[in-house]
This record gives C-alpha cells, sequence and structure tokens, in this order.
C-alpha cells in the first residue's frame, strides 16, 4: 500500500493538472462570458482564502479587506498604465511625479500591489491590534472606509471619484488562477505549520496562549499582514479585470460580500473558502433567472429587477439558519477523507 | 416531590444521561454525587429545562415538566442556584436578590428580603455593591439567597461548595441545612461527597450517565465502593 | 467665521448629534442583549420614514397620529426582525448572527426596491416643524429645536426603563447571561422582544425625524446613518446607553464643526467620524464609557 | 427568428438604482412607441449591475455571449459604462449609453456611442450662462466629491468661469448619501457669491437648496442635467424655485414629433413630469434603433457605420447628430424651476 | 543569596483595591510550595505577577538573578516558568496534540517564510516537534487521546492535558493554580501522585495553589497564607495547621473528622 503521504502528493498534482487542462479548454474554447465568470472565481478565491487567515484562523473580525484590495487595486493600475494614458485621465489635477512617469510590467505591478498594501496594514496594525472583538472589528471597518474617502480625495495621486479607467485587461485565466492557486497553497502550508497552530491557539483562548509562550502580537501581525499580500494582489487582478476602477468599487459592501463568502464556507476552512468563493461568483449570475420574465407556456412573469437581491438575502439568511457554522465548519476538504468515502462506497 | 424516570439526554450525540431514575421527597435534602462528567449538571439542566431530553419524564407536584420553558419550571416554585455562581456580575445585590424574586408578588418582596438578609447578614453589609466584586464565597452565598428569594418549594443546587476555602464550606452546608429546616425541600449536586452525604437524608451515585448506588446518606457513607471512589480512602 | 455662525453651526451639530444618539441607542440596545451588531437596525428608519409617508399620504391620517403610530409599527416590525433572523440563531456563533443581520439589511433595503422603487419619495414634513425662527440672530428651524428635546426625553425614558423597572433589570441581565437570566423565572424571549420593540421604535423616531430634516426617503436611506449611528455607539462604548447618546452628540458636533472650521476639509468628513473613533480607542479600547474587558486568568 | 433581442444594462439595485429605474422607464416608452425594427419585434433584455463594476462588466459579458444581443443601452453613469464598454467593444456590438458624460467613456472606441451630450460641453455653457445671462462676478461651487459626473462638470465649470473673468470664491465638497450641507452652505454664505454652481445629481441638489434657503442663502442655483428630475421639486419644494439647469430637454421647447409622444405617452402611464433620465433612455434606444433600421441589418460594423452617419435625427431631445468620436452634437436648453415646474429658458447650440 | 527565583514586596492595586500587599518568597530550586487562603485573597493575582499577566504595583520578580517584572507573558514562559489556570483554558478546539503542540512553538527556529513555502527543513522541525509532544502525552497517560478534540475530554484529562502543556514549554518553575478544583477525592490522590511524579521526573521546581487542604498537605513542603492580600502565615503543613490566624481565617474548626 503507497504511503498515505505520497499518495496526497501525487493526487495535489493530479488535481492541479486537472485545473490547468480546464483552464486550458476554457481559454481556448470558452465564451468571454465563461471566461469571465472564472475570472472572478479564482480572484473571490484569493480574496475570500486570505480573508479568512485573519477572521477565521486568528479569530479576529476584521471588516476592512476593502482598504488593502482598494490600495492593490490603485498601486497596481498605476504602475502599469502608461504615462499617456495617465495624463489623459488626470484631468483634475496631474498626477504627482514618481508615479506620473513609471510602468512596469503587470507581474511587478502585481507583486508592488501585495507590498504596498502589507506595507499599510504594517503602519495600521497598532491601532488595529490595541483593541479586541467588536472593537477591533469597527477599526478596520473605519480604516476600510478612511482609506476609500482618501481615495475620493487625494486626487493627485487617485484621480478622485473619477477613478482610473482604461486599463489594459492583463488578468487572463491563468494570472488569476496562478494566483489563487499559490496563495491557496502557501497559507494552507502556513496554517498546518507550527505557525498555524499557534494563530489558533490564539484564537482559542489568547491569555493561554501567551502561557504557552506564544507571542500573540507578532502572529497576529503576520497573518494580518500576509492576507493583506494576497488581499492587495487580487485587488491589481480585479483592477486589471474590470479594466476601470474608482473608490466605489471599495466600500464596505465588498467587505459584507467577503464576510459572508468565508461565513457560509465555513470560518477557518480553506475548502471553504473555495468553495463558498466560487458558488458567490457563480451564483450571482445563476440567479439571474429570477429577474429576467418566464415563460410558463399558457402566461408570462415578467422580470421583477431586484428580485436576485431579494433571493440572495433570503437564501443566504436560510442557509445561516441551517448551516450555522457554515457549509464547512472547521473542517477541511482532504484526500484522506476523500479515499475514506471512496472505500465505504465501494465495499457496500 | 420531584421524580425522575427514565432520562434520556444527549449533546450532539454524546449520551451524557442514560436512563436515570431518581425521587425527592418533600422537605428532605437529597445529593447527587458522581465523578467529573457523570452527568450531575446535566441532570438539573434538565429538570430546570435547560436541556430537553430526548426520552423520559420529569414530574413535579404531578406535572410534567419536559415540555415547558424554563420560566414557567421555575415559576412552579422551582429555584436555582446554578454551577459556578452566575451571579449578574453588573448588577448590585440587591438587584440580584430583585431578579430572583421576579414572579414574587411586590409586597412580599421586604419580607422576602429580610429573610435572606437573616440567613446571610453579608449580603445586607454589601447589598449595594456591585456582584461581581463579590469574593468567592460571596457570591455563592448571593447565588443561594438569589434561588431563595422566589420562595421556591424546591431548590436545587449545583456544587455549591466549589472553589471555595474551607471555612466557606462549612458555612455553605450549614446554610442548606438551615433552610431545609425551614421547609424548603432540596436537590443538591456535589463532588464534595464527604460533606454532601453528611447533610442529605438519601443520596444517589451517578457514574458515567447511570445511577449506580443509592441509599441514605449514612448507608452511602459507610459504603466500601463509595468510601474507595469519592472519599479517597482505602 | 463670525460668532454667529459658529453657533449657527454648533445648533446643526447638535441636532444632527441627537439624531445619531437616537438610533445609536438603539443599536446599543440590542448589541447589549444579543452582542449583535444589529446591521439592519439603520434600514428600520427606512422602514419606518416610508411608513409614515404611507401613513399620512394614503391613509392620511394626520402627524400627531401617524408618528407615534409608526413608532409602534416599526417596534412591531423590529419583534418580527428578531423572530425572523435572529431567534433561531440564539445558541448559534456570533459571527453567524452578524451574517444574518446583513443578509436581513439587504432583504430589507432590496424589497424596498422592488416594492417601492430606488426612485426617492419626498417626506410629508409637518409645517410646524419646517418654520423657521429667529433667535438672536440665528436661523433655527423649529425641527432643530425639537430633535435634541426629543433624544433627551426619549433618553431619560428609557434610562427610567432599563434601571427601574423590574424589566429593565431583567434586560441588563440578560446582557450577561441567558440561562441564569431563564433560570430567575423570566421568559428571556419576551425580554429580548421588549429590547427589539424600544430599541426599533427609537429608529422609527430618528428615521422620521430624519426624513423631516432632509425630506428625502430611498431604499440605501438608511446605510450611512446606521453606519454612523453605529460608530456613535462604539465611540461611547457599546453596550452603554448613555455612551450612545455622548458618542452621537459627539459625533454629530465634531463632523459639523470640521466643515465649519476648515471647509477645505469637507470631503474628509467621513473619515473625520473614523479617525476620532480610533483615537479615542486608542486610549480607550472599549470606547468612553465603555466596561473596560476583564480578562480573567 | 422573429425578434431582434436589445441588451439593456442598468443599476436596477444597489447605491444608483433611481437613476436606473428612470431610464428603464424611459426606455420601455420608447420601446411602446417604437417595438420594431427590421420588421421584426425588438425583445429587450435586461440584466441588473447592482450599481457595481464588477457585475457591470458580467452584465455585457453576459448579454453578448448568453443574450446574444445586436444592441447594448446602458449604463447610467460612466465608471460602470467603463468596465462595460470594452466587453462589447471586443464582440464589436455597438453600445449606447444614455447618460454616461465623462469623455473616456467613447474615447478611443468604434462601438461606444452616447445619446447625451459629455461634460465639458456642459460646464462650459454653465458657465457661459452665469457670466452672460445671470451676470455673476462671483461663484461657489458645491461638488459631490463621489460622483465623477459632478467633479467632471465642476471643472470643466471653473476653467471656463475664469476664463471669461469670473472668480470662483469658494469650492466645496458633499458626498453622495450626505443629508447634511448645513456646515459647508454656512461657509458658502460667508464668501459671499453671486450664484452657487452646484452640478450634483436631484437628491443632494434638492436638500442642499432647501437647507441653503433655510440659513437664507437666496442667490441662483445653477446646476446640470442630472438635477432635473421631478423629485427634485418633490423633495425641495419651493427651495427649489428659480434653481438653472443646463439640460437635454424642456417639455415646453420639444419641438419633435417624437419628442410630444414620448411626453404624452410617458406622463399617461407613470403619472408624473418625464424627466431627463427617461428621455435620455428613449434616445438612446432611438438611436440605437435608427441605426439598426438604416443599416438595415443586425451586423455590429454595419450598425456602427449607420449610427455614425446619423445627422439631424429628431430624438425625444432634441435633433441629434452623431460623430465619428462617438458623441453626439445636440443643443442644450436652460430650464428653470417656475412655480414648481420646469419652464424653458433659452436654448444654446453647439 | 538565592537567586533562583526570588519574590520582592510584591504590590498589586486594582483602583483602590490593594489585592496583593508586600508579598515576598523565596523558592530553592526543586522545592514544592504551597499558596492558600480565603477566597479573593490575592492567591491567583500573585500568580498572574510572576507570569507577566498583570503588571505589579510595586515589587520586583527575580529569576535566575535576572529582574523579569513586567516581562510580557509569552517572554516569561520562554524563560522557564510555566502555569496552569484556576479555569481550564485548554485550546477546545484544537486536538489533544496540537494542544502540546503549541508549547513547542517558542522554540522553533524556521521562520514563517519557510513553514510557507514548505522548506525541508521546517518539515524536519515539524516531526520532531511532533515525536516529543507524542512523548509528554505518553508520559503523562494521554498518548491513546492524541486525536480527540481537547474539548471533548472529560474534566480530569483536561486537567492533566494543562498540567501537560505547561510541561511541554520545558518550564523549570511550574505554577499550578488550584489544579484539584472539581475533582473528587480519588482523583485528587491520583493527582498528588502525578505531581510528585512530574517533579522529579523533570527535576521541577513548584508552587501551587489550592483549597483541598488535605492536597496541600500531604504534598507541599512549606506553605504561605494570604488573607487580603496580606501573608499570616507561613511554614510547614503541621505549622499551618496548627495557626490560630490560619484557623480563624481559612480552615476553620476540624469539623467532619
Ligand atoms: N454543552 C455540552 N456540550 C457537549 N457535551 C457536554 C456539554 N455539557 C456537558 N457535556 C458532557 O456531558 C457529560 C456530563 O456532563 P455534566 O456537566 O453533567 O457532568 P457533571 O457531573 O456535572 O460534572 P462536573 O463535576 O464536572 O460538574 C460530560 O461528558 C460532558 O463532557
Ligand atoms: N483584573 C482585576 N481587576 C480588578 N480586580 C481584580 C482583578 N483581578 C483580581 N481582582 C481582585 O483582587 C482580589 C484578589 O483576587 P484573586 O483572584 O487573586 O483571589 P484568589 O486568592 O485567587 O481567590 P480564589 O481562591 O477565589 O481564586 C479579588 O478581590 C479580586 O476581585
Ligand atoms: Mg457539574
Ligand atoms: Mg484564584
Amino acid at each position: 500500500m503507497m504511503n498515505t503521504s505520497r499518495r496526497n502528493k501525487i493526487c495535489n498534482l493530479l488535481l492541479l493538472v486537472v485545473l490547468g487542462l480546464i483552464l486550458y479548454i476554457f481559454e481556448k474554447y470558452g465564451s468571454e462570458y465563461q471566461i469571465r465568470i472564472l475570472n472572478n472565481m479564482a480572484i473571490f478565491i484569493t480574496l475570500a482564502v486570505s480573508y479568512n487567515l485573519v477572521n477565521g484562523f486568528c479569530g479576529l473580525l476584521h471588516l476592512g479587506p476593502n482598504a488593502f484590495i482598494t490600495i492593490g487595486a490603485y498601486t497596481s493600475a498605476l504602475l502599469t498604465m502608461s504615462p499617456a494614458e495617465k495624463q489623459m485621465s488626470f484631468i483634475i489635477e496631474p498626477l504627482i511625479w514618481p508615479l506620473s512617469v513609471v510602468q512596469v510590467p503587470f507581474a511587478v505591478s502585481l507583486i508592488a500591489a501585495g507590498i504596498t498594501a502589507t506595507v499599510f496594514a504594517f503602519v495600521i496594525s497598532f491601532p488595529v491590534f490595541r483593541v479586541r472583538g467588536d472593537y477591533l472589528a469597527i477599526v478596520t471597518l473605519g480604516f476600510g472606509e478612511v482609506v476609500r474617502v482618501l481615495c475620493n480625495a487625494m486626487q493627485s495621486v487617485t484621480n478622485g471619484p473619477l477613478g482610473l479607467k482604461g486599463l489594459t485587461p492583463y488578468t487572463t485565466l491563468w494570472w488569476s488562477w496562478g494566483v489563487a492557486v499559490i496563495t491557496v497553497v502557501v497559507i494552507t502550508k502556513l496554517v498546518h505549520s507550527s505557525y498555524g497552530r499557534a494563530i489558533k491557539a490564539i484564537r482559542e483562548d489568547e491569555t493561554a496562549a501567551k502561557a504557552m509562550g506564544v507571542d500573540p502580537f507578532k502572529h497576529l501581525l503576520l497573518a494580518f499582514l500576509i492576507s493583506s499580500f494576497f488581499s492587495g494582489v487580487a485587488g491589481g487582478l480585479l483592477a486589471h479585470l474590470i479594466t476601470t476602477i474608482s473608490p466605489t468599487l471599495f466600500t464596505f459592501f465588498l467587505t459584507f460580500n467577503l464576510l459572508i463568502i468565508i461565513v457560509v464556507g465555513g470560518l477557518g476552512s480553506i475548502s471553504g473558502s473555495i468553495i463558498a468563493a466560487m458558488l458567490f461568483a457563480w451564483g450571482g449570475e445563476a440567479l439571474r433567472v429570477v429577474e429576467s420574465p418566464m415563460n410558463f407556456g399558457f402566461f408570462t412573469i415578467p422580470g421583477i429587477p431586484g428580485m436576485r437581491m431579494v433571493l440572495f438575502s433570503i437564501i443566504l439568511m436560510v442557509v445561516i439558519v441551517f448551516a450555522r457554522r457554515g457549509i464547512m465548519g472547521r473542517s477541511e476538504l482532504s484526500w484522506d477523507r476523500f479515499f475514506a468515502v471512496l472505500r465505504l462506497q465501494t465495499k457496500s | 416531590m420531584l421524580e425522575v424516570k427514565d432520562l434520556h439526554v444527549y449533546y450532539n450525540g454524546i449520551h451524557a444521561l442514560k436512563g436515570i431514575h431518581l425521587k425527592v421527597p418533600q422537605g428532605k435534602i437529597v445529593t447527587l454525587i458522581g465523578a467529573n462528567g457523570a452527568g450531575k449538571t446535566t441532570t438539573l439542566r434538565a429538570i430546570s429545562g435547560l436541556v430537553r431530553p430526548k426520552q423520559g419524564s420529569i414530574t413535579f407536584v404531578d406535572r410534567e415538566l419536559t415540555r415547558l420553558p424554563t420560566y414557567k419550571i421555575i415559576r412552579l416554585g422551582i429555584g436555582v442556584a446554578p454551577e459556578g455562581r452566575k451571579v449578574f456580575p453588573n448588577l448590585t445585590v440587591l438587584e440580584n436578590l430583585e431578579l430572583g424574586a421576579y414572579n414574587r408578588p411586590a409586597r412580599e418582596f421586604r419580607k422576602d428580603l429580610e429573610w435572606i438578609f437573616t440567613l446571610f447578614p453579608r449580603l445586607q453589609e454589601r447589598s449595594k455593591q456591585l456582584a461581581g466584586t463579590l469574593s468567592g464565597g460571596e457570591q455563592q452565598m448571593l447565588a443561594l439567597g438569589r434561588a431563595l428569594m422566589s420562595r421556591p418549594s424546591l431548590v436545587l443546587l449545583d456544587e455549591p461548595s466549589l472553589g471555595l476555602a474551607p471555612l466557606v464550606v462549612e458555612e455553605v452546608f450549614q446554610t442548606i441545612q438551615t433552610i431545609n429546616g425551614q421547609g424548603a425541600t432540596v436537590l443538591l449536586v456535589e463532588q464534595n461527597a464527604m460533606a454532601a452525604l453528611h447533610v442529605a437524608h438519601y443520596a444517589y451515585v451517578l457514574e458515567t450517565g447511570r445511577i449506580t448506588l443509592e441509599g441514605t446518606g449514612q448507608d452511602l457513607l459507610a459504603d466500601e465502593r463509595v468510601r474507595k471512589a469519592y472519599l479517597g480512602e482505602g | 467665521m463670525t460668532i454667529n455662525i459658529f453657533l449657527q453651526q454648533v445648533i446643526n451639530g447638535i441636532s444632527l448629534g441627537s439624531l445619531y444618539a437616537l438610533v445609536a441607542i438603539g443599536y446599543t440596545m440590542v448589541y447589549g442583549i444579543l452582542r449583535l451588531i444589529n446591521f439592519a437596525h439603520g434600514d428600520l428608519l427606512m422602514v419606518a420614514a416610508y411608513t409614515a409617508i404611507y401613513a399620512v399620504t394614503l391613509f392620511s391620517l394626520p402627524w400627531q397620529v401617524s408618528f407615534p403610530l409608526v413608532m409602534v409599527l416599526t417596534g412591531l416590525f423590529g419583534i418580527l426582525l428578531d423572530r425572523v433572523a435572529y431567534k433561531p440563531l440564539r445558541e448559534a456563533p456570533r459571527i453567524s448572527l452578524l451574517i444574518s443581520a446583513i443578509g436581513a439589511s439587504f432583504l430589507l433595503e432590496n424589497l424596498a426596491i422592488v416594492l417601492i422603487g430606488g426612485v426617492p419619495k419626498s417626506f410629508p414634513r409637518p409645517d410646524v416643524f419646517a418654520k423657521v425662527i429667529d433667535l438672536w440672530g440665528l436661523r433655527v428651524q423649529v425641527l432643530t429645536v425639537y430633535m435634541p428635546l426629543l433624544t433627551m426625553a426619549l433618553l431619560l425614558g428609557l434610562l427610567y426603563i432599563v434601571h427601574r423597572t423590574k424589566v429593565g433589570k431583567a434586560m441588563r441581565a440578560a446582557s450577561k447571561d441567558f440561562e441564569t437570566t431563564r433560570l430567575m423565572g423570566i421568559n428571556l424571549d419576551r425580554i429580548i422582544a421588549v429590547t427589539f420593540f424600544l430599541g426599533s421604535s427609537l429608529a422609527a423616531a430618528g428615521g422620521m425625524m430624519w426624513a423631516m430634516k432632509y425630506p428625502q426617503v430611498n431604499p440605501f436611506m438608511g446605510v450611512i446613518p446606521g453606519l454612523k449611528a453605529f460608530i456613535a455607539a462604539v465611540l461611547g462604548g457599546i453596550g452603554n446607553i448613555v455612551g450612545a447618546v455622548v458618542g452621537g452628540f459627539i459625533l454629530g458636533l465634531g463632523e459639523i464643526l470640521i466643515v465649519a472650521l476648515f471647509p477645505q476639509m469637507a470631503q474628509y468628513r467621513d473619515a473625520f467620524a473614523f479617525t476620532v473613533l480610533i483615537l479615542v480607542l486608542l486610549f480607550r479600547p472599549t470606547g468612553i464609557m465603555g466596561e473596560p474587558i476583564t480578562d480573567k486568568t | 427568428k422573429d425578434t431582434i433581442k436589445i441588451g439593456v444594462y442598468l443599476p436596477m439595485t444597489g447605491a444608483v438604482a433611481a437613476y436606473g429605474q428612470m431610464e428603464w422607464d424611459g426606455i420601455q416608452i420608447a420601446n411602446e412607441i417604437k417595438p420594431t425594427v427590421l420588421g421584426k419585434k425588438i425583445e429587450l433584455v435586461l440584466v441588473d449591475t447592482k450599481s457595481d463594476k464588477i457585475e457591470a462588466a458580467n452584465a455585457v459579458s453576459r448579454l453578448v455571449e448568453k443574450e446574444k444581443v445586436v444592441g447594448i443601452l446602458g449604463e447610467a453613469i460612466s465608471g460602470n459604462t467603463m468596465a462595460g464598454n470594452p466587453i462589447s467593444e471586443a464582440a464589436k456590438i455597438v453600445s449606447v449609453s444614455p447618460t454616461a458624460t465623462n469623455p473616456l467613456v467613447t474615447q478611443g472606441k468604434r462601438y461606444a456611442f452616447r445619446a447625451c451630450f459629455i461634460d465639458p460641453f456642459q460646464g462650459e455653457v454653465a458657465a457661459r450662462f452665469a457670466v452672460n445671462e445671470l451676470k455673476a462676478k462671483t461663484a461657489a461651487v458645491i461638488i459631490d466629491i463621489a460622483q465623477d459626473y459632478c467633479v467632471g462638470l465642476a471643472n470643466f465649470f471653473v476653467k471656463e468661469f475664469v476664463k471669461l473673468g469670473g472668480k470662483v470664491v469658494s469650492t466645496t465638497y458633499i458626498q453622495t448619501g450626505d443629508q447634511d450641507f448645513s456646515a459647508q452652505l454656512s461657509s458658502v454664505q460667508a464668501t459671499n457669491p453671486d450664484i452657487i454652481y452646484a452640478p450634483n445629481y436631484y437628491t443632494e441638489d434638492a436638500l442642499m437648496a432647501k437647507q441653503a434657503r433655510d440659513l437664507g442663502i437666496n442667490v441662483p442655483i445653477l446646476t446640470g442635467d442630472g438635477a432635473q428630475a421631478d423629485e427634485l421639486i418633490k423633495i425641495g419644494g419651493e427651495a427649489v424655485e428659480e434653481m438653472y439647469f443646463t439640460a437635454h430637454f424642456n417639455k415646453e421647447a420639444a419641438s419633435t414629433e417624437l419628442a410630444k409622444e414620448y411626453i404624452k405617452r410617458f406622463e399617461a402611464k407613470k403619472g408624473k413630469e418625464a424627466d431627463a433620465f427617461g428621455a435620455l433612455g428613449a434616445d438612446a434606444y432611438f438611436l440605437l434603433v435608427e441605426a439598426i433600421e438604416k443599416a438595415g441589418s443586425t451586423d455590429g460594423d454595419k450598425i456602427r457605420e449607420a449610427m455614425v452617419a446619423i445627422k439631424n435625427f429628431p430624438a425625444v431631445s432634441g435633433l441629434i447628430s452623431m460623430q465619428e468620436d462617438g458623441n453626439p452634437i445636440k443643443s442644450m436648453v436652460i430650464n428653470k424651476v417656475k412655480d414648481g415646474k420646469f419652464v424653458y429658458v433659452t436654448t444654446v447650440n453647439p | 543569596m538565592n537567586d533562583f527565583f526570588r519574590l520582592d514586596n510584591l504590590v498589586m492595586q486594582f483602583g483602590g483595591l490593594t489585592a496583593v500587599k508586600d508579598f515576598s518568597i523565596v523558592i530553592e530550586p526543586g522545592e514544592l510550595v504551597g499558596l492558600i487562603g480565603p477566597n479573593g485573597a490575592g492567591k491567583t493575582t500573585v500568580f498572574n505577577m510572576i507570569t507577566g499577566f498583570l503588571t505589579p504595583t510595586a515589587g520586583r520578580v527575580l529569576w535566575n538573578g535576572k529582574d523579569i517584572t513586567g516581562a510580557p507573558p509569552h517572554v516569561v514562559t520562554a524563560q522557564g516558568i510555566a502555569r496552569t489556570f484556576q479555569n481550564i483554558r485548554l485550546f477546545a478546539d484544537m486536538s489533544v496534540l496540537e494542544n502540546v503542540m503549541v508549547s513547542f512553538h517558542h522554540t522553533l527556529q524556521s521562520r514563517f517564510w519557510k513553514a510557507m513555502l514548505g522548506f525541508p527543513s521546517h518539515r524536519k522541525e515539524e516531526a520532531r516537534i511532533e515525536k516529543e509532544a507524542r512523548g509528554f502525552l505518553e508520559e503523562l497517560h494521554l498518548g491513546h487521546l492524541a486525536d480527540e478534540k481537547a474539548g471533548a475530554l472529560p474534566y480530569g484529562q483536561q486537567r492533566r492535558l494543562e498540567i501537560a502543556r505547561a510541561l511541554a514549554t520545558r518550564p523549570k518553575l511550574l505554577l499550578l493554580d488550584e489544579p484539584a478544583a472539581g475533582m473528587n477525592p480519588q482523583e485528587t490522590m491520583e493527582l498528588a501522585q502525578l505531581v510528585r511524579d512530574i517533579r522529579s521526573r523533570y527535576r521541577l521546581t513548584i508552587f501551587l495553589i489550592e483549597h483541598d487542604m488535605k492536597f496541600v498537605m500531604g504534598l507541599c513542603e512549606r506553605i504561605k497564607v494570604l488573607d487580603y492580600g496580606i501573608t499570616i502565615a507561613e511554614g510547614t503543613p503541621a505549622e499551618i495547621q496548627r495557626h490560630p490566624d490560619v484557623i480563624k481565617a481559612y480552615l476553620g474548626e476540624p469539623k467532619h473528622a
């Protein structure tokens, strides 16, 4: 019998290959619409998994991921636009110098996006980690809003409410899924390491964790920074997917959506976040059915705009009442489980 | 007065009580002893309606309790001092006692309060203090007093001696006998088997969800198995 | 800036603050008992405002009747909200409750969009309130004077209920411990219902005053006041009623004065609320009047 | 196939749902007036954008790929249109936005059009009107900082106003959703301007006007097309009397047959005054249908060629000629509120 | 002068309340010392000051000749002082094994990015930690429960796991806060044996708080008694049991023999 850890490794590789194949097929034969949804899925996976690191594994109620997404999106966009485009866009106030002349490749801009977001996270970490619980929630929500207000106000950097338009659509399936896979792998590894254990210990009981020699500030900060990095990168991907960004894109509704994804998926479950992110990206579109006129042969119900969101809210509330800890709770899909189920199936 | 028959309780699949029978006759002190996790607290929670049994019946002076919500059970004349005292820390001692008398007519309040203060003079001294700032022993007294404020015919006490200094433990058991002398029926759950068996008229031993022994307090004190397992002898 | 303009601004600030305060009280009450940030609370303003519009225009009730009626109806609506969205989750993790609150908020907003439409409606402001009076050279709307007064009156009433009545004591008890509250023979669901009723009717009062001051009603009108009131509640120390009022006034005055004193900073007005909040929490991590966190070891 | 599908993507929910809903009203009336093209019935497919860019992009993808529409109407605001545009552009499908006024919306795009004029034009006209007709020497500008439309208009107004010798004495900011402007207004009051230019949407403008009048500020207020909606008067009441608008159309000045027909039907059906949002929604529809008709085909390139060939088309908001760059040439009217009605003041030709 | 462990005139005030006043003690390596006193006497507060959960209002904590007063808890732990809590504080949703493995975290050499990228050196370290943690569990007879959720264990085993977890931080001084609370006499006896065992096996010095007099008197070599934050007595168990102040404030007259 094969050693299970080797088996799992091979299965993981196979899974990657299958994912690659699927992406290849869609890239080649899929419609723009399908590709777009797949891109959204990947970006939401990146966002959700990195957000879950803080909320699910650290057990903090962080309500400001939109700040890091915003910062990532703006950084990346400002770095890929050509100086000529920038000059044309910034009609209220000209863009400040070095930004007005630099232009770097997309990949570099994504890394810069992640780093800028991380630096910002570091700067705000002191006030954020001074408080806990719902106070932390409101402080992070506050930083999210402050960033949005600054984006509106700092016109010589962000072009204010006009936002940045006409970005090159660099975000392809390979980019978005590539980043998603890296995020998932890296965060999974972290969570299953001694660091992850320390972080979970803080979540379970901060006082006891301290007594076991774990420095809560250091470890929470670590998770916060890593999460911000990937949020920033995802922000860059998002910017180059929709090709136009402005402060209205990053309100706390974006945060709420992410929060819904990770709670419905299961706080502290990476596979839960992945599943919920995919459901969210796909479901939002699938639900459009209820807004288009429905023809039942002998009579037609006219479409009611807005029904989709009504239904979404109802589904959300029903799901959360029946699955209080989300779809996955804190458990993960794993090959061990998969094969265990498989064995049971074949036996019976 | 209280009769529990074939009680089964589950916590998310954990079978915590596996068919318990017990009786608490009017005017007596009955104690329930047993190791940690044996299900003592669970029994009290089932009686007071905080957990719903899967099977079995609990009758209190001819009323079936298993379907009633907690507040209705309490209104039938049951007072509870829960495990871990659970005083309301942000309320004063007096306000805690007022809540104990939530369903009592307002005009009786003074009289009831005086009774509690004669039982626990310390509470009178501290009546304006926030309950959260009391010492452990004082909190236990408050929890007892609060349970008695509704003038219950049956009192359920869950480990009233837990974490208390020896001197205070002494006081608590004396109080239990006092209130029993004044007519209250008591169901006492205890780890401190020695003290509990001394005050109890009748006792049950609970082990992993089952009653394994029962008898008068004196009988059990003499019982070989009890001495070994619960009194730390031999 | 003349002293007159400054005083004018102070009055504006106080009246805005009293609105924040009214809404913040509801936030804080629900939080105090359920530990729930009730994100749907802001939407109750919207529900109340629409209800008032229909009461006045459709059923042509005089405002003296319809406004109290709307408060009662919104209070009942609050109870319904609890029954549907929160009661099934009493024993669930708090975060699930929060998601349910967000869901309820989305639902109310979108139902309003579907049923009433996104186009704003005007609010029938009774003329008594619209009148502008001259107070020592200050032009003050009657409403502006009434609002802080009403807020203070409602606050006093509420404090009386919470501290002097049996129900109030039960509410404070329930805020710490559901089970033990039940063990006192208290019908917890009734207490929670009362809390929602009170909080929601205050939100209704806030919503109607909001709609009179800024007479347009749309499905999203509650979002910003709701958020601001939430900040006010946290600023004051969430769970503390007096704190909520203090926070509301600080926020209202601060927002108005920052724009008044530094007009070029107006675009940072929303950032101001959060900056103050963050600064306060830096020095008092549980808000101005909040209880310190006791982490017993 | 006996129908022709036209896709519509608008914010029917979310923060700017009101604009989407008003434009959808106009488009539906237009569809009633002209339900067929090339002898086939026109089927409108409406997709909601939740006032969100991600959803706007999804929506256009869906219309293009799944619904296979031949042309697209929408979005209501520039930011979302710019999220949707690149997709229809790549698919070579003509899109017409009713109200996306930002210059960048059509810039460098072959298949993107709009039914409204662009911000620079409107801002400049407003400045000229302020100087020439209102005889203003000083102006206070109040800008909704959260709307690129408002920022754009104000920006072009200020440039032109200064060029014409005026002086901007105060610039203050508000934000969509703000409801208390007393602080800003007090500071405006302190500078004592000849006029206030507040090119914001009607909700904010109505509330602002109301609070301005309450404070005793009685100078004329000048604003843009975004404010001209029935709700402005409903909300603002007496306070918005004498407010001036640079606008797309006025009922009284409505000269075209289509406009008369549209206004009649709109008022009969909706029970309220026809507003600019609806009118522009209708015009976007009429322009697209006219182009399809002229092209005699549903081919994107042919429609595009037919579109830029449209000259002096008598639309609801007046005569429209489409330019090669996707922007229409149309005249502008100045309206004001009088006795609770939008009345015609003058027409400014491009 | 002893430089192993010493408390010098520790004072702790909460607002107006002086919870602990001038608390001093010297503990020699390998000693087993008890701390008793009525509820609210300030016993847990002393532990909290030693382990950095509270910063004393005045006084010093000396450890191996170093002043560690006010050092944060995780630093104190890393220096070799571990504790358990009066109310059990396990990482309830983590497995028994993980609970113990957390205690090894402060000895970890590899940096976080090595963990994130799955470096072999980190994997090797993880394997070592797991092996040693299992070793501890075996020794405390918890080995068969390694994969259980800690929160699902019966109370007695939770207490033992708390001790195992504290031991795994490799302390020289172990502070136990009411380890026998909520145990029946039988379990308490087993616990006493366990404490003796681990003391000799790991060459520990132990300082413990307990209300169970049988346990304290049978186990401790030296006892200190606190009342209202003030030391009222100190001595051998026999001396303490006879001390009139202690009887008055704490023990009461022996009745149930
Ligand atoms: N809320 C709960 N969820 C899951 N299991 C529980 C819960 N409460 C108790 N149990 C389990 O039920 C069993 C009985 O517990 P119970 O609290 O009744 O014991 P007890 O006899 O009161 O013990 P102790 O002396 O520790 O108070 C234990 O195995 C316990 O782990
Ligand atoms: N963080 C704190 N803030 C305020 N007061 C405190 C704090 N911690 C403890 N106290 C108070 O200090 C006093 C001593 O408490 P401590 O917990 O040390 O007592 P103890 O001797 O351990 O009692 P017990 O045997 O009941 O555990 C008590 O009056 C307690 O209320
Ligand atoms: Mg128990
Ligand atoms: Mg203690």
